[in-house]
């Protein structure tokens, strides 16, 4: 049991160090196809993650919904504004190195107030949460929340097919 | 109607600038016409309260307080007293006199009219308002009008000028409102009302912020030393009548705002103050004479003059005497007409000549006599001869000054010798000397301009000798507000 | 209240958004789309006809959205700016067209988000408020068809708010781990010890990216010329005025109820922030030469003041911040009003089309004059009133250092408000032709004006109805 | 929890850091939009770790990571509706090349 | 009743108006009313006089203003001293404004000299009577304003006009200095009545001496003593009669009245008398001095002026005051008499300058007799009247102590008679030099006048000389205890010796030996050097004072222009015209927002506007970094 949650546990470490690769293959990659192919590992990664924290729902939901459509419209999208052998020169712009400053300067500062922050951790932690409590979550307090999304994605839908669609005389 | 007075003082040019818009097209001939009338029914009106005027007492008269903004004791709130009501007047009288003097104005007369009876509006608001929001609304009601008149219709640089006459009184007055709600939350009982605010003792800590606060509002309209550089500009860009109006009223409203707010409101930081309002009130006599001196623009010479004649108004409001604000408040009225008087005799030369170079000009004596005599009594006026009515405010200023100063008065004098100087040279340029043959064909000043130089030229002569008939309304103000300052109330 | 409950007072949202659908259901019958946009109208107005005068402040919706007086004002706010709107579209060809009907039933909706986002008092709510607004914000930009700007303007606007509502939602996040409660008056009461400061503060800072995004205070302000310039003008008319309410109604509810323990820290940033604001926005706009750009500047700055209003979150700062956007919001849209007729006319939004506007169409040069004076805060306009408030708020305080930098740059801006007018006229017109103006564009010209000088000259209702709504 | 919270934040914020270095460097509009999606799911994960630990009632992390999820998918869609329809008349998809708009 | 004497100066002042409004329909009657009215005034103050002989002071005295509680009186005050002055205006006034008829005759603004003279007459009879300094220095101003108008009457010629300006201005000098002594008397005793002066000064402490110096700078200007006597040379570029009326009989004699006026100030100081004995003896002298080479009828006459005012001044200083008044009044009937005479030669030959004159005495015989008359009366031979006053000045130098003083008066009236006599010698007698110059005697309506004013110039010394036992010293001195000097035989033998001396040798030098003067020019060359260019006065005043002054006003401009407007308005100036000026008004307008700071507000508003790349990653890079610093700035120890 020890050896299991050992192993557990440094699995989860390596999972994330994997993603944490995969998210540096994101925003520095050159090739932009590569980079949204380190994206899907990301994301698969953060599901994984989920999982580990058993919000399986939400990892099921993670690998659909981003995997699964979005990344899709991504790659397509992609696809449809490059050829794929596209040079690799010049995919970044010049603030690298202000970017990089900034960006480790914010993760130090970010990371400093994690750890110096006496987070207010419940005993035993939360139980799990299995996809019926979300369910009836939604479907109770959360009601009007989840209607508004509804609205928020038909507007969307509706807004990007104005905006997409190609103008005919 | 009497009991509302004020109000139909203040409101009657701007119904009267509304009915100028609502003049078709087919009739347009008729729009100076009703726009003097209009200053001419204000004139009345302001006639009607003089008879209404007690000069027997000290206190506000003719009161209306109505809420305006309750919320946040915003009234609307009119009065007048000695220190207003002469102000007043000689709005009512300069606007007349501009009005008649407007009629050369040709192009876009509408918009023209519907300005020039908006401004009135805003200068009688601002010299009538008792209540600080109330009277800041109508300052800043001034601008805009007056930003137009002389962006239209002024000279080559206008929109120069108007733009920078603008912006500096609009820099300046938005101190003032931030001076005006500190005095709000530094009342106990929060508010803007003039007479409470009198009666309140603040912290002399605030009111030396208030007090420089108010400053840069009133001495950009006065304009004292440093804020000065907009006037030169303005008046000389201006159209004649708008030029009157700048110098006869609306530098006014700036030495009105100290003797009105900053002096009764925050006596202890007017005595603070004095020392600097002193320096700058000389700086502007010797300085402004001087600059004038230089000057081969007629305009620009009257205008700097200006500078140097409202020296001496800021001088009598720095001795803290009964005689220097007596002298101060006599000096603002005498100033308007003289000046005033000054701005129409250049506007009469320029209308025909289309210059303003002194050197271009002279002997104009021999050719425009009428002319020649008017400008010199006018020139006269503005160098203090004795009989006219700016030797009796600059005498005045002195004897007041003298008391609280003697090196103070000591170069005051500078200026009365300096404003002999550059005036008798502008006379001597113009006038003297052999005659230009260019000019030789120049048409005498026509009746219309006459009729607008004479009540002004009557009204100096008779404050000159008999001073009495202008100064007995101010008396009682003078000695309330003289009694602040330890003088000794009769 | 739950969530059966509370749909009794949520009628008008509900009535909104049946509309919404209603007309996304007529576009596809309708030939003349401007029907739309009028059944659009007639939506707005029944539904600020249901507005109930809220007796007591509710929490609905198991404690998402709060209908309280606040939220009250904010509705009117929201619904007659986007009437207003609606009106301007009516007009302009830029909106116009085949997909005009989308067009009208986007802004229903972006209604609805407008309310909700200002009656938000959730972190999930108010995250999904605002992230509504901005996705209708970003399709609204984009939606002129072959106008690359516009387009291009669309993609800045929506790289730059994904970015902002990251930040945010990571500072979000943040304050719901510390706090355990998405619920910002729960956060306010989690996280008042002093142990929790530091995390507070982070969670804030992180979380004004995304409000100040949508209130474009500087530095987060970049993408308003751009976005302002290029979307159609009716549509940045609204964006000028809507998105940035609800920014602060939601600033407002956040800084009052999370954190009000860490006011003394807060103040500072946001009275930095508020002089930054207004300097750079006045700042920049001296130097522009589109009148879209230029107003986009203009109301940067005059998210600066407001922000004065926020600083001093009592009474006095409170019904500065309400009492301005009243203002604010007629004038401004008034400013467009004109824009959009001069546009309409002469296709393109420079400067130099103003010149000589008093003499081809003296009555619109007249309005914008008001507006413009309005703008820089004049008496006895509706924008005196404003500054009047925010001064007030400022010098209450005794932040005088706040309030000297304010006036100095109502007189900095005094000069570019007045560019526009020197314009107008004191300079001869290229064109004679007066400038068309129909119905709709004359009643949003009359209404706007109406409020500009009606609310100059008696403030009083106004100030009393933002002191009722603050329950005072 | 099988590994401290403060791991999973540090992750998560080192996510957030990479997003963010993301969207500020990549050329390509697509580029950046990946990079947000990144931020986003930094966020996801702080979410769903604190509905583990620090929640008062266990669900509103993960609802709230869902909502998340949703708005991100409806911007997804309407950011690459615009992109596309930008690419149209454009013809390019390179931030440094879509300034008309400056100054 | 009371107001009858404010008749004496309204009358003139009606006429003035008259003249003014009406003139051009009068014409040359203009010149009769002024008369008329003159007359009128005449009469009144005769009769004023009389009751003043023989009831004493007249007075009266109403509010004009208040100065805070102390009320400031208007009105007339005519005590003996008036009498005196109230006499010799009215008078000589009268007399000069008949002969101006004839000699103004053909000018074409004649009726507007008549109004100015007028005007003039209305002043110096109000500043006669005024009962208070400030209704004196009133007048005192309106008399500066006449001299400015009528110096400067034929405004056409430059020299005119801007000698006009020059008396104005020179006065005005002294005018501030006497009204810094007003307000001075003023705040140390409350009191500026003439009447009650004498009590309240008793009070007495230096600012009260310093009072009575700034006022006696008044005296100064006005009656043109060093050092501002240079305007007075100048005024002569106006019409004769004016110079006779008032740069000789009267306005300029108003400053000695001042002295006079004031003496119950002055004499608790006897600091300030001596300060008064020197400046007058020192004008008096130096103003001969020039006077000695001066080639210019009216010049010599000028000079005389000042040296005579001088005498005057002197006497006052030295306690003299019958002296001084004595001899304000014989000289007003001399100087006039001499100044209508030379403006009858003027008026005859065409010409001012003395060298082109010669043996005028046969062809204007009127003329000739009663400038000799005058001559003989400024020269101070017994009996003319100048001979009594001059011989009381002298008295009363010699009895002062000032032995100093005594001879330099001395000294000044042997040099009198000798340019009065080198100035007669070579215009009426010897040959013509100037062959163009066709004389002819004056008509009537001037040489009457001469006539009277030549009488007044022998008989008008008796009421004060020993003849009728001084009966004019004792008059003025009713309220005053000294001024009685005994007759001195000392002061009266030196005196006609100086006087008879100096006619001796102007024989000698213009008659018997007219070589002589060349020779002592070239002998004495430095000397003569500094008579003849006026001891340099003009130029040292240009160099020192007219120079700076310009130049102080050309810089403070220029400061105006540039340092505080900015630059940018010189550059607006050149620009006005050209189509750039809108690119420029666009460029600098920020010039008006804070106008200093204009150019730092549109350097940074560009700067600024840099930031708005168009560049959507340089935005993201703004939030990062403004997070990181709020951050940072939230966060710093």
């Amino acid at each position: 049991m020890e050896t299991l949650a050992f192993l557990f546990q440094w699995g989860l470490y390596a999972l994330l160090a994997v993603t944490a690769v995969a998210a540096v293959g994101v925003v520095t990659l050159a090739n932009i196809f590569h980079a949204a192919l380190c994206l899907v590992a990301v994301l698969i990664g953060v599901a994984a993650v989920y999982a580990a924290l058993s919000a399986g729902f939400l990892a099921a939901v993670q690998i659909l919904i981003y995997v699964g459509a979005i990344m899709t419209l991504v790659i397509f999208a992609i696809m449809l504004t490059e050829r794929i052998a596209t040079p690799a020169s010049g995919t970044a712009n010049r603030l690298v190195f202000p970017a990089a400053l900034g960006s480790l300067v914010l993760f130090i500062v970010l990371s400093r107030l994690i750890f110096s922050t006496a987070w207010p951790l419940r005993p035993g932690g939360n139980a799990p949460l299995t996809a019926e409590d979300l369910g009836r979550a939604l479907m109770g307090p959360y009601a009007l929340p989840f209607e508004v999304i509804s609205v928020v994605l038909v507007a969307a839908l509706v807004g990007a097919l104005v905006i997409a669609r190609k103008d005919r005389p | 109607m009497s009991s509302h007075i004020l109000s139909w003082i203040t409101f009657t040019p701007l119904i009267g600038a509304f009915l100028v818009l609502l003049i078709p097209k087919s009739y347009k001939a008729y729009v100076k016409w009703v726009a003097t009338l209009t200053t001419v029914i204000t004139g009345l009106f302001t006639l009607k309260a003089l008879t209404l005027f007690s000069l027997a007492t000290s206190k506000l008269q003719m009161v209306e307080k109505v809420a305006w903004i309750p919320q946040f004791n915003v009234q609307y709130f009119l009065g007048t007293d000695g220190v207003s009501f002469p102000m007043v007047f000689l709005t009512a009288l300069i606007c007349i006199v501009a009005c008649l003097a407007s009629f050369g104005i040709r192009e876009r007369e509408k918009e023209y009219y519907f300005l020039y009876l908006l401004l009135e509006t805003g200068m009688m608001g601002s010299f009538l308002a008792l209540d600080l929001v109330l009277f800041y609304v109508f300052w800043e009601i001034v601008l805009v009008p007056m930003y137009f008149l002389i962006g239209i219709w002024g000279g080559p640089r206008k929109e120069y000028a108007a733009i920078k006459f603008f912006l500096y009184t609009l820099a300046g007055s938005l101190f003032m409102l931030l001076g005006i709600l500190a005095l709000y939350f530094g009342s106990a009982q929060h508010t803007f009302d003039w007479l409470a605010l009198t009666q309140t003792k603040f912290d002399p800590a605030l009111q030396r912020i208030v007090f420089l606060a108010f400053f840069a509002g009133f001495a950009i309209k006065v304009p004292a030393f440093p804020f000065h550089t907009w006037l030169p500009d303005a008046h000389v860009e201006a159209p004649t009548p708008i030029s009157v109006i700048l110098a006869a009223v609306l530098l006014k409203m700036g030495t009105y705002g100290f003797l009105r707010f900053s002096y009764p409101i925050l006596p202890s930081a007017a005595v603070w103050f004095q020392p600097a309002m002193a320096v700058i009130a000389l700086i502007g006599i010797i300085y402004g004479g001087f600059v004038s001196f230089a000057q081969t623009d007629f305009k620009k010479m009257v205008a700097y003059s200006s500078v140097s004649h409202m020296g001496f108004v800021l001088l009598g409001l720095a001795a803290l005497t009964g005689n220097g604000f007596s002298g101060a408040m006599l000096q603002m009225f005498s100033h308007g007409i003289i000046t005033g008087g000054l701005f129409l005799l250049v506007g009469v030369v320029y209308d025909r000549a289309h210059t303003r170079d002194m050197g271009a000009f002279g002997g104009l004596g021999a050719q425009m006599p009428l002319y020649a005599g008017l400008l010199t009594f006018f020139s006269l006026a503005s160098l203090g001869l004795p009989g006219l009515s700016g030797f009796v405010s600059e005498f005045l200023v002195l004897l007041g000054t003298y008391i609280t100063s003697k090196t103070w008065a000591a170069l005051a004098l500078i200026g009365v010798i300096l404003a002999a100087a550059y005036l008798l040279t502008m006379i001597r340029k113009v006038l003297l000397g052999p005659a230009n043959p260019k000019w030789n064909g120049i048409a005498e000043i026509n009746l219309r301009e006459i009729l607008t130089l004479v009540p002004l030229a009557l009204l100096i002569l008779a404050v000159g000798i008999y001073p009495k008939i202008v100064l007995d309304y101010m008396t009682p103000a003078v000695q309330s507000m003289a009694a602040l300052f330890g003088g000794t109330p009769s | 209240m739950n969530a059966l409950e509370s749909l009794r007072f949520f009628v008008p949202e509900a009535v909104l958004l049946a509309g919404g659908f209603l007309a996304l259901f007529l576009d596809f019958f309708l030939r003349n789309k401007k029907w739309i946009g009028g059944f659009a109208l007639a939506v707005l107005v029944v539904t600020a006809c249901l507005c109930v005068w809220p007796d007591k402040n509710s929490i609905l919706f198991s404690g998402f959205f709060a209908l309280d007086r606040f939220t009250y004002f904010f509705r009117f706010l929201a619904l007659s700016v986007v009437a207003v709107t609606i009106l301007l579209s009516l007009a302009s060809p830029e909106t116009s067209g085949k997909n005009e009907g989308e067009y009208y039933v986007l802004f229903l909706f972006m209604a609805f988000a407008l309310i909700l986002a200002a009656a938000a008092v959730n972190l999930l709510a108010i995250y999904m408020a605002i992230e509504f607004v901005s996705i209708l914000s970003y399709l609204l930009t984009g939606f002129v068809k072959k106008n690359p700007e516009a387009k291009e303007a669309a993609v800045k606007y929506l790289l730059f708010g994904s970015v902002c509502s990251g930040i945010m939602l990571f500072g979000m996040s943040l304050l719901y781990g510390a706090s355990g409660s998405l619920d910002i008056a729960a956060i306010g009461a989690r996280l008042g010890s002093p142990a929790w400061t530091g995390l507070a503060l982070t969670g804030l800072l992180l979380m004004l990216a995304g409000i100040g995004f949508k209130i474009s205070m500087a530095p987060f302000h970049l993408w308003a010329p751009d976005v302002y310039q290029a979307a159609p003008t009716p549509v940045t008319a609204f964006l000028t005025v809507a998105p940035k309410a609800v920014g602060f109604a939601v600033l407002i509810r956040l800084l009052s109820a999370s954190f009000p323990a860490l006011a003394w820290k807060w103040q500072a940033v946001i009275m930095g922030l508020s002089m930054l604001t207004m300097t750079v926005g006045n700042l920049t706009a001296i130097s522009q030469v589109n009148i879209k750009r230029f107003l986009a500047y203009s109301s940067i700055a005059q998210a600066g003041y407001i922000l004065m209003g926020v600083t001093v979150l009592n009474v006095t700062g409170l019904s500065a911040v309400l009492i301005y956007f009243a203002v604010y919001a007629f004038t401004n849209l008034g400013a467009f009003t004109v824009v959009s007729m001069v546009s309409n006319q002469c296709g393109n939004d420079d400067l130099s089309s103003y010149a000589g506007l008093a003499r081809r169409s003296p009555v619109p040069a007249a309005c914008m004059t008001v507006f413009l004076l309005s703008l820089a805060g004049l008496p006895p306009l509706a924008g005196f009133v404003g500054k009047l408030f925010v001064f007030s708020a400022a010098i209450e305080a005794h932040y005088v250092l706040l309030a000297t930098v304010a006036a100095l740059n109502s007189a900095a801006a005094a000069y570019y408000y007045f560019k526009i007018v020197r314009l107008m006229y004191l300079t001869g017109p290229i064109e004679k032709t007066p400038v068309a103006s129909p119905w709709p564009i004359r009643l949003a010209l009359a209404f706007t004006l109406a409020g500009t000088l009606g609310l100059g000259l008696f403030p009083a209702p106004l100030i009393g109805f933002v002191r009722l709504v603050l329950g005072q | 929890m099988i590994i401290p919270l403060e791991h999973l934040l540090v992750f998560g914020a080192f996510l957030f850091a990479a997003g963010i270095y993301g969207a500020l460097t990549r050329r390509n509009i697509l580029g950046i939009l990946l990079s947000i999606e990144l931020i986003l799911n930094a966020v996801n994960v702080n979410l769903v770790a604190f509905s583990r630990s620090t929640s008062l009632s266990p669900e509103t992390g993960q609802i709230f990571a869902l909502f998340v999820m949703a708005l991100a998918a409806a911007a997804a869609v309407v950011g690459l509706a615009i992109v596309l329809a930008l690419f149209r008349i454009r013809k390019t998809v390179w931030t440094d090349e879509i300034n008309l708009l400056k100054w | 009743m009371i107001l009858l004497p404010c008749l004496i100066p309204l009358l003139p002042l009606a006429a003035f108006a008259v003249n003014l409004f009406f003139g051009k329909r009068l014409r040359a009657r203009a010149a009769w009313v002024s008369v008329a009215t003159s007359s009128i005034s005449c009469l009144i103050a005769f009769y004023c006089i009389a009751t003043v002989v023989r009831t004493g002071t007249m007075k009266a005295q109403w509010v004009w203003i208040m100065l805070e509680n102390t009320p400031l009186r208007f009105g007339y005050l005519i005590d003996p001293l008036a009498c005196v002055l109230l006499f010799v205006v009215t008078v000589v006034g009268t007399l000069i404004q008949v002969y101006s008829a004839g000699y103004m005759h053909d000018d074409p603004r004649f009726t507007r000299f008549f109004a100015y003279v007028s005007l003039f007459m209305s002043a110096m009879l109000t500043l006669v009577i005024a009962s208070n300094y400030v209704l004196f220095f009133m007048a005192w101003e309106v008399m500066g304003l006449c001299s400015y108008f009528l110096i400067g009457f034929w405004f056409e010629k430059p020299s005119a006009a801007d000698a006009g300006r020059k008396a104005f201005l020179v006065t005005r000098v002294g005018d501030v200095g006497f009204l810094a002594g007003l307000m001075t008397l003023f705040a140390v005793t409350r009191n500026l009545d003439f009447e009650s002066l004498g009590a309240s000064a008793q009070a007495g402490g230096p600012l009260l001496a310093v009072a009575a110096l700034l006022i006696f700078c008044g005296t100064i200007g006005k009656s043109a003593q060093f050092p501002l006597h240079v305007w007075l040379p100048d005024a002569m570029e106006g019409p004769t009669p004016v110079s006779a009326l008032i740069h000789a009989a009267t306005m300029v004699a108003a400053g000695v009245y001042l002295v006079a006026r004031s003496f119950p100030l002055f004499e608790i100081f006897p600091d300030v008398l001596t300060v008064v004995a020197i400046t007058g003896t020192l004008t008096a002298f130096m103003a001969a001095f020039i006077a000695l080479t001066a080639t210019d009828i009216k010049k010599v006459l000028a000079y005389s002026t000042i040296s005579q005012l001088g005498f005057m001044v002197a006497a006052l200083g030295l306690k003299g005051y019958g002296a001084g008044t004595f001899h304000l009044m014989t000289h007003a009937f001399f100087k006039a008499l001499l100044f209508l005479g030379a403006g009858s030669v003027i008026h005859g030959t065409g010409t001012q300058d003395l060298r082109e004159m010669g043996g005028l005495f046969g062809k204007m015989r009127h003329t000739a007799l009663t400038f000799l008359a005058g001559s003989l009366a400024i020269a101070g031979v017994p009996p003319l009247s100048g001979f009594w006053s001059k011989d009381e000045i002298l008295a009363a130098a010699y009895q002062s102590g000032h032995g100093i003083i005594y001879y330099v008066l001395l000294l000044t009236a042997f040099m009198t008679a000798f340019y009065m006599f080198r100035l007669v010698f070579m215009a009426f007698f010897g040959k013509p030099r100037s062959p163009g110059i066709h004389a002819h005697e004056s008509p009537a309506v001037m040489t009457v006048p001469l006539w009277i004013l030549a009488a007044g110039a022998v008989l008008i010394g008796l009421p004060g000389s020993p003849l009728m036992g001084n009966w004019l010293g004792r008059f003025l001195a009713g309220p005053h205890t000294h001024g009685e000097h005994a007759l001195n035989l000392v002061v009266m033998f030196s005196s006609i010796l100086a006087g008879l001396g100096g006619i001796l040798l102007a024989w000698l030098f213009y008659v018997r030996a007219p070589q002589l003067p060349g020779i002592v020019a070239r002998r004495a060359s430095l000397l003569y050097r500094m008579s003849l260019n006026k001891l340099w006065f003009d130029e040292i005043y240009h160099v020192l004072i007219v120079r700076p002054f310009c130049f102080l006003a050309d810089l403070l401009y220029g400061f105006d222009q540039k340092a505080i407007d900015g630059i940018v308005n010189e550059t607006g100036l050149a620009t006005v015209r050209t189509s750039r000026l809108k690119a420029w008004i666009d460029t600098y307008l920020v010039d008006g927002t804070v106008n200093l700071v204009g150019a730092l507000v549109q350097l940074s508003s560009a700067l600024v506007r840099r930031i708005q790349t168009g560049f959507v990653q340089h935005y993201l890079l703004m939030i990062l970094a403004g997070i990181l610093v709020l951050i940072f700035l939230e966060f710093r120890p």
